[in-house]
């Protein structure tokens, strides 16, 4: 008998919990010609600004080991061509569309979540919370638990109220816990954990910054470790609410890892660049080791990390389960 | 999925061979021969499975074949640790090949003279090119270009398939002496060229076009950027392009290109947001309905 | 002519910027046995404590893409031991000496300075500032610059005035310019950037952290990014601070980017454990490199990364040259 | 630097075979085999250049020869992406291998007779000490065990070397159902063992300690712990062990190890520290001058 996949993300039920993480799949119009997008959980789609967005100058990537620093700086053609075009495509091909929503600002952000979580189809939103604060230096939200929480509020009292919503948060902040107590009391319906690291690569041959405005964020394999810690820190301090995992996951086992932390769902970012076949492959590879390890819900492997060694994967107390 | 689009795929390298200054690998991939077309281009992972290189490495398709069901060759001079892992592929080793990635050439419909532009490992995508062009009826002038005798791409293949085949150097090993834009005027106006295709980096492109402007005739150029995917998703591979409707826009060179219309490229503004590109710093939405659409045409 | 690889660490001169990570290289006794460790710039030590120490339960270590995690609990003999059999081993071998010092609180680091500072021959110290601080909940005394500031100010007063004291701190901290700037007004005479980034690792077969204990620090690779752009942006704020990088180097290039982002020299940590000849190695390739570039003096690489495009490598400006 | 430390070379791949459950690489390093002595291990860079695998995979050495100036053979089997990609290897691909690392086991005097207890993989050690003993004059008795009939080492040239050779499978499809440690007092008696050497998991370990203790004969064990580096760097291999001042210590089973007096290893607290162990949390320092020293004669 093979596993049973489903998870549940707040209110909504997904049918696995491999998504693929914002900014890394479009809305999966290009993931479509390698797989059929309906059979993962959801795709989260890249973070949607108000206005068209043309981004940040090239060069805007370099490799890193096991990873890769980038700086697209949120190019995109605005909500509206989003609403109109991207998301009904999504939709007819029967895919699960969770929207990442960037503002510039916490009117923006209300905005954005009014008219997206209005048009129908949409799962849950994402509110990517790493944007530059123009009230605040241009510091990103995250950068203060109160600012991230000006914001999640205002989404959640924006957004359809049927329509889940997830802080979206970066690990390398002053003290992920508080921030994500933060959103959590200003009525987050979840977390995903988490956005790329600051990093910078330089250019062996100029040895000059090797992106264009020299910061980046480090994403991939390389900062899975971190992305894990901040998972399982997070779940120890708030059980109940669901997160989606994000950060380096390649393969089943990645995925398997994120949950064993704390997380309800993981999505693949990065690995969609290495590998575009990547979450068909992964779910294929979670359900493989769920039959090796001889758990029969892939909920039951959600938290499991934080139970003693020896405890049987699986239980009642399994939070987030289908 | 669809027979049109790309394939991700593990082929069987069929060789591996040194050509001058190059390594050329032969795998074995019907999928992608059956769908390429010139111009387009394959993306392969390299490292292995446990490789710290998470980034695919694009390269021009040089030759598909009927053999084995269709193989695929590309040509690669080793830059880095990637083409350094390629280089020491062997036959039967598997790749991870990911094609035809990209918009192909347009053909011109009728028999035209077309003058075919290269610099460097630029010279690959040209051969098969040349071979579309030349089943078409199509007169074809080759110049290469690169920077020693030994960089300069498979010129005997050059000189079989087409009417005149013109070499430039660097250092002058080989051919004339200079850039490959130089001879460009001299042998558009001796060929009556009536098209010009070029590929290879950036400033030569934009010369290229500084020619074929002069001389009143249509560019198609095949830009090289840097690609983390190559497949349409990271957005890393942008440069500004006007658009039909005459906007600009930050249009990704994988799937939007690598072919362009010559000059529709603003080759001076590679590398940077032009200040009236759509969504630039300071932009504004202009009030027109239904703008916003507009982008489905970009490139 | 080769290269002229001599660099400064505030009033220490090295003969190269290649030394190794504390930690990382115990006393140079064991890489001995494959090159002679008198050739490299300096040995930074392990961490001392006043105290012998057995460090945390196994397992200790788990690999992680391009890196590792690791929770050693900084084992080791004490100061007592070091100063009588491990300090003489490593200057009887010609080789430099960088002291790590490791306290738990004020009072420990101010004795460990004053001891260590006033044996012969030690070059410099390194004041280890991610150590559970007893007064603060057990927090890293990173994770406050007050705190940090504080034990980097008794170091300063206790140790031998001629005896530069680096300040060692971790990327993953609340800020780290503030976190910087703050040791720099308590007289640290340099920084080393950065130590291991928090995170974790789960074990695929037991779905349970995969180190006891845990959390634990991640280095290698994965992290050099991140140590990179720490590097950069601590640089651009305090120029004048000589700063040792750290942070997943494996070749000579990577000392370069390490320099080019404002280090005056690069240590080596985790790649020892890969690869016991790597210091040597990549002493030639920094050379090589610089060959290949054209750079005369090691020095003038020294926060290239901060100056335009097109500006030539070197010149009077470049801080820490020999 | 030194003639017995180890060394890091690069060697060619003689040859990799399949051994029933197992592989066997042979490469050539006469530097290495020259140095060994049995209980000694390698530790072996996997996935290349470009690898994301950072640590070295420790095996120990099965074999030395005198061919091609000195070749070292290691047995494996494949249990995650390090080991798979070493038996991928091929002859004449390069290895980087650091070794020979670790105590060898000690060598008795005098013509006694010895019984050699291997479980898996940790057979492999017990091979050269087996020759290094029948060279002495000594009298070898096996005991090798695995979980089925394929993952008993080498079990032919165990009969070979040994006077007799006694094998146990977890699923009984070769020799004796249960465990490897189940026959040893057995041959202890029959043999009159005057010493026990044993390799392999931490129970196994412990439990032919207990074997032995109630046979009042000294055991030689070798561990297996978790190795990042297998050189004494990097403090990830301890295990508690007392050291001859009746003092425990967390010492590094790479460079301490990976051979220990069976009685001296603290099997019950191997993963803890146990609370009287030397630095233990709580652990106070004894005012006697010269205490710090002692620690030196760990292991
Ligand atoms: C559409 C396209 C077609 C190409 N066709 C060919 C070809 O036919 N023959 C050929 O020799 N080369 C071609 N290139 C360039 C080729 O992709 C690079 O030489 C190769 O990626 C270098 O990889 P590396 O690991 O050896 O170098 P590294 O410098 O170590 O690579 C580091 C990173 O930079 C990227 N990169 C480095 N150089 C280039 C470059 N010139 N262009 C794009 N990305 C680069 C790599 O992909 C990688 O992500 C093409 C590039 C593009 C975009
Ligand atoms: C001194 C010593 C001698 C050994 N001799 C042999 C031998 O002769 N034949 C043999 O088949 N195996 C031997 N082993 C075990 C062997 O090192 C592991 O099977 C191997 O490292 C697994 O690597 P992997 O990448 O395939 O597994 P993975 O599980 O993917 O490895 C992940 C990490 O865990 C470590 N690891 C995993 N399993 C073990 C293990 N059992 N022991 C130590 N580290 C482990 C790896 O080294 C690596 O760092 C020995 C181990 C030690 C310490
Ligand atoms: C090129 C790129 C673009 C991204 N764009 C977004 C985005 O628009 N919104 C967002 O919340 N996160 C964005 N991210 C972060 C990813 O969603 C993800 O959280 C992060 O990369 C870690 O996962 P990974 O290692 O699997 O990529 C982006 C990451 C990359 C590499
Ligand atoms: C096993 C291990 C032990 C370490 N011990 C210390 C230590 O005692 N003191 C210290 O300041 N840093 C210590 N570090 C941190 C390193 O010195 C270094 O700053 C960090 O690992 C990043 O460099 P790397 O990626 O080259 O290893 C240790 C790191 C590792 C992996
Ligand atoms: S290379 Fe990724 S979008 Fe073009
Ligand atoms: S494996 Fe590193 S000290 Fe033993």
């Amino acid at each position: 008998m093979s596993p049973d996949l489903r998870t549940r993300l707040g209110s909504v039920h997904l049918d696995n919990p491999v998504l693929t993480a914002a900014g890394c799949a479009g809305t999966g119009r290009e993931l479509a010609a390698f797989f059929d997008i309906s059979r993962i959980g959801a795709v989260i789609t890249k973070s949607v600004m108000l206005e068209p967005r043309a981004g940040r100058p090239a060069p805007r990537v370099a490799e890193t080991p096991s990873g890769m620093l980038s700086a697209t700086g949120l190019q995109g053609p605005g909500v509206e061509v989003f609403l109109q075009r991207d998301l009904p495509w999504l939709l007819s091909r029967g895919g699960r569309a969770g929207v990442s929503l960037a503002g510039s600002g916490v009117a923006e952000y209300a905005e954005l979540a009014r008219r997206v979580s209005e048009a129908p189809g949409v799962s849950f939103l994402e509110v990517n919370l790493s944007c530059a604060n123009p009230s605040d230096q241009g510091r990103h939200f995250t950068d203060d638990p109160r600012e991230a929480a000006r914001v999640v509020h205002a989404v959640r009292s924006h957004a359809r109220s049927d329509v889940p919503v997830f802080a979206k948060l970066a690990a390398d902040v002053p003290d992920p816990v508080a921030l994500a107590e933060a959103c959590a009391e200003a009525r987050a319906d979840g977390l995903s954990l988490v956005n790329t690291v600051r990093g910078m690569a330089i250019d062996p041959r100029s040895l000059r910054p090797a992106v264009a405005g020299g910061m980046g964020g480090v994403s991939g394999p390389a900062i899975r470790p971190i992305a894990v810690g901040c998972v399982y820190e997070v779940h120890a301090a708030l059980p109940e609410l669901p997160i989606i995992g994000s950060g380096g996951v390649r393969t089943g086992a990645d995925v398997l890892e994120f949950l064993a932390a704390g997380a309800s769902a993981a999505a693949v970012g990065t690995v969609n660049f290495h590998d575009p076949s990547a979450c068909v492959r992964i779910l294929r590879e979670v359900e493989e080791a769920l039959t090796e390890h001889g758990v029969r819900r892939v909920a039951d492997v959600i938290g499991a990390a934080h139970r003693p060694m020896g405890a049987p994967l699986g239980g009642a107390d399994a939070p987030g389960g289908a | 999925m669809s027979d049109f689009g790309p394939v991700q795929i593990r082929c069987p390298v069929l060789s591996v061979r040194r050509v001058d200054a190059y390594y050329a690998i032969t795998v074995v991939a019907p999928q992608i021969a059956e769908r390429f077309r010139a111009g387009q281009f394959v993306a392969v992972a390299v490292g292995g499975e446990a490789s710290a290189m998470l980034l695919r490495r694009p390269f021009a398709v040089h030759d598909v074949k009927p053999d084995y069901g269709g193989t695929v060759e590309f040509l690669f001079s080793v830059r880095g640790a990637g083409t350094s892992w390629l280089s020491e592929r062997r036959s039967r080793d598997l790749l991870d090949v990911v094609g035809p990635l990209g918009r192909p050439f347009p053909l011109p419909r009728d028999p035209v003279n077309c003058a075919l532009v290269g610099g460097g490992s630029g010279g690959a995508p040209l051969f098969p090119l040349a071979h579309a062009l030349r089943r078409r009826g199509c007169r074809v002038d080759f110049l290469l270009g690169g920077a020693s005798a030994d960089r300069v791409f498979s010129a005997i293949t050059a000189r079989r398939v087409a009417e005149t085949a013109t070499f430039t150097t660097d250092d002058g090993s080989f051919g004339v002496r200079g850039p490959v834009t130089a001879p460009l005027g001299r042998v558009i106006e001796e060929a009556r060229s009536d098209v010009v295709y070029a590929c290879g980096p950036m400033p030569m492109l934009r010369e290229a076009g500084a020619v074929a402007a002069r001389h009143g005739i249509p560019l198609q150029v095949a830009v090289e950027e840097t690609m983390a995917c190559g497949t349409g998703l990271c957005m890393s591979c942008v440069v500004p392009v006007v658009g039909e409707d005459g906007v600009t826009r930050m249009v990704r060179a994988c799937v939007d290109g690598p072919v362009f219309r010559g000059e529709r490229v603003r080759f001076d503004d590679v590398g940077t947001i032009p200040f009236d590109a759509l969504g630039a710093p300071g932009w504004k939405a202009r009030p027109e309905p239904g703008d916003g659409m507009a982008d489905r045409a970009a490139g």
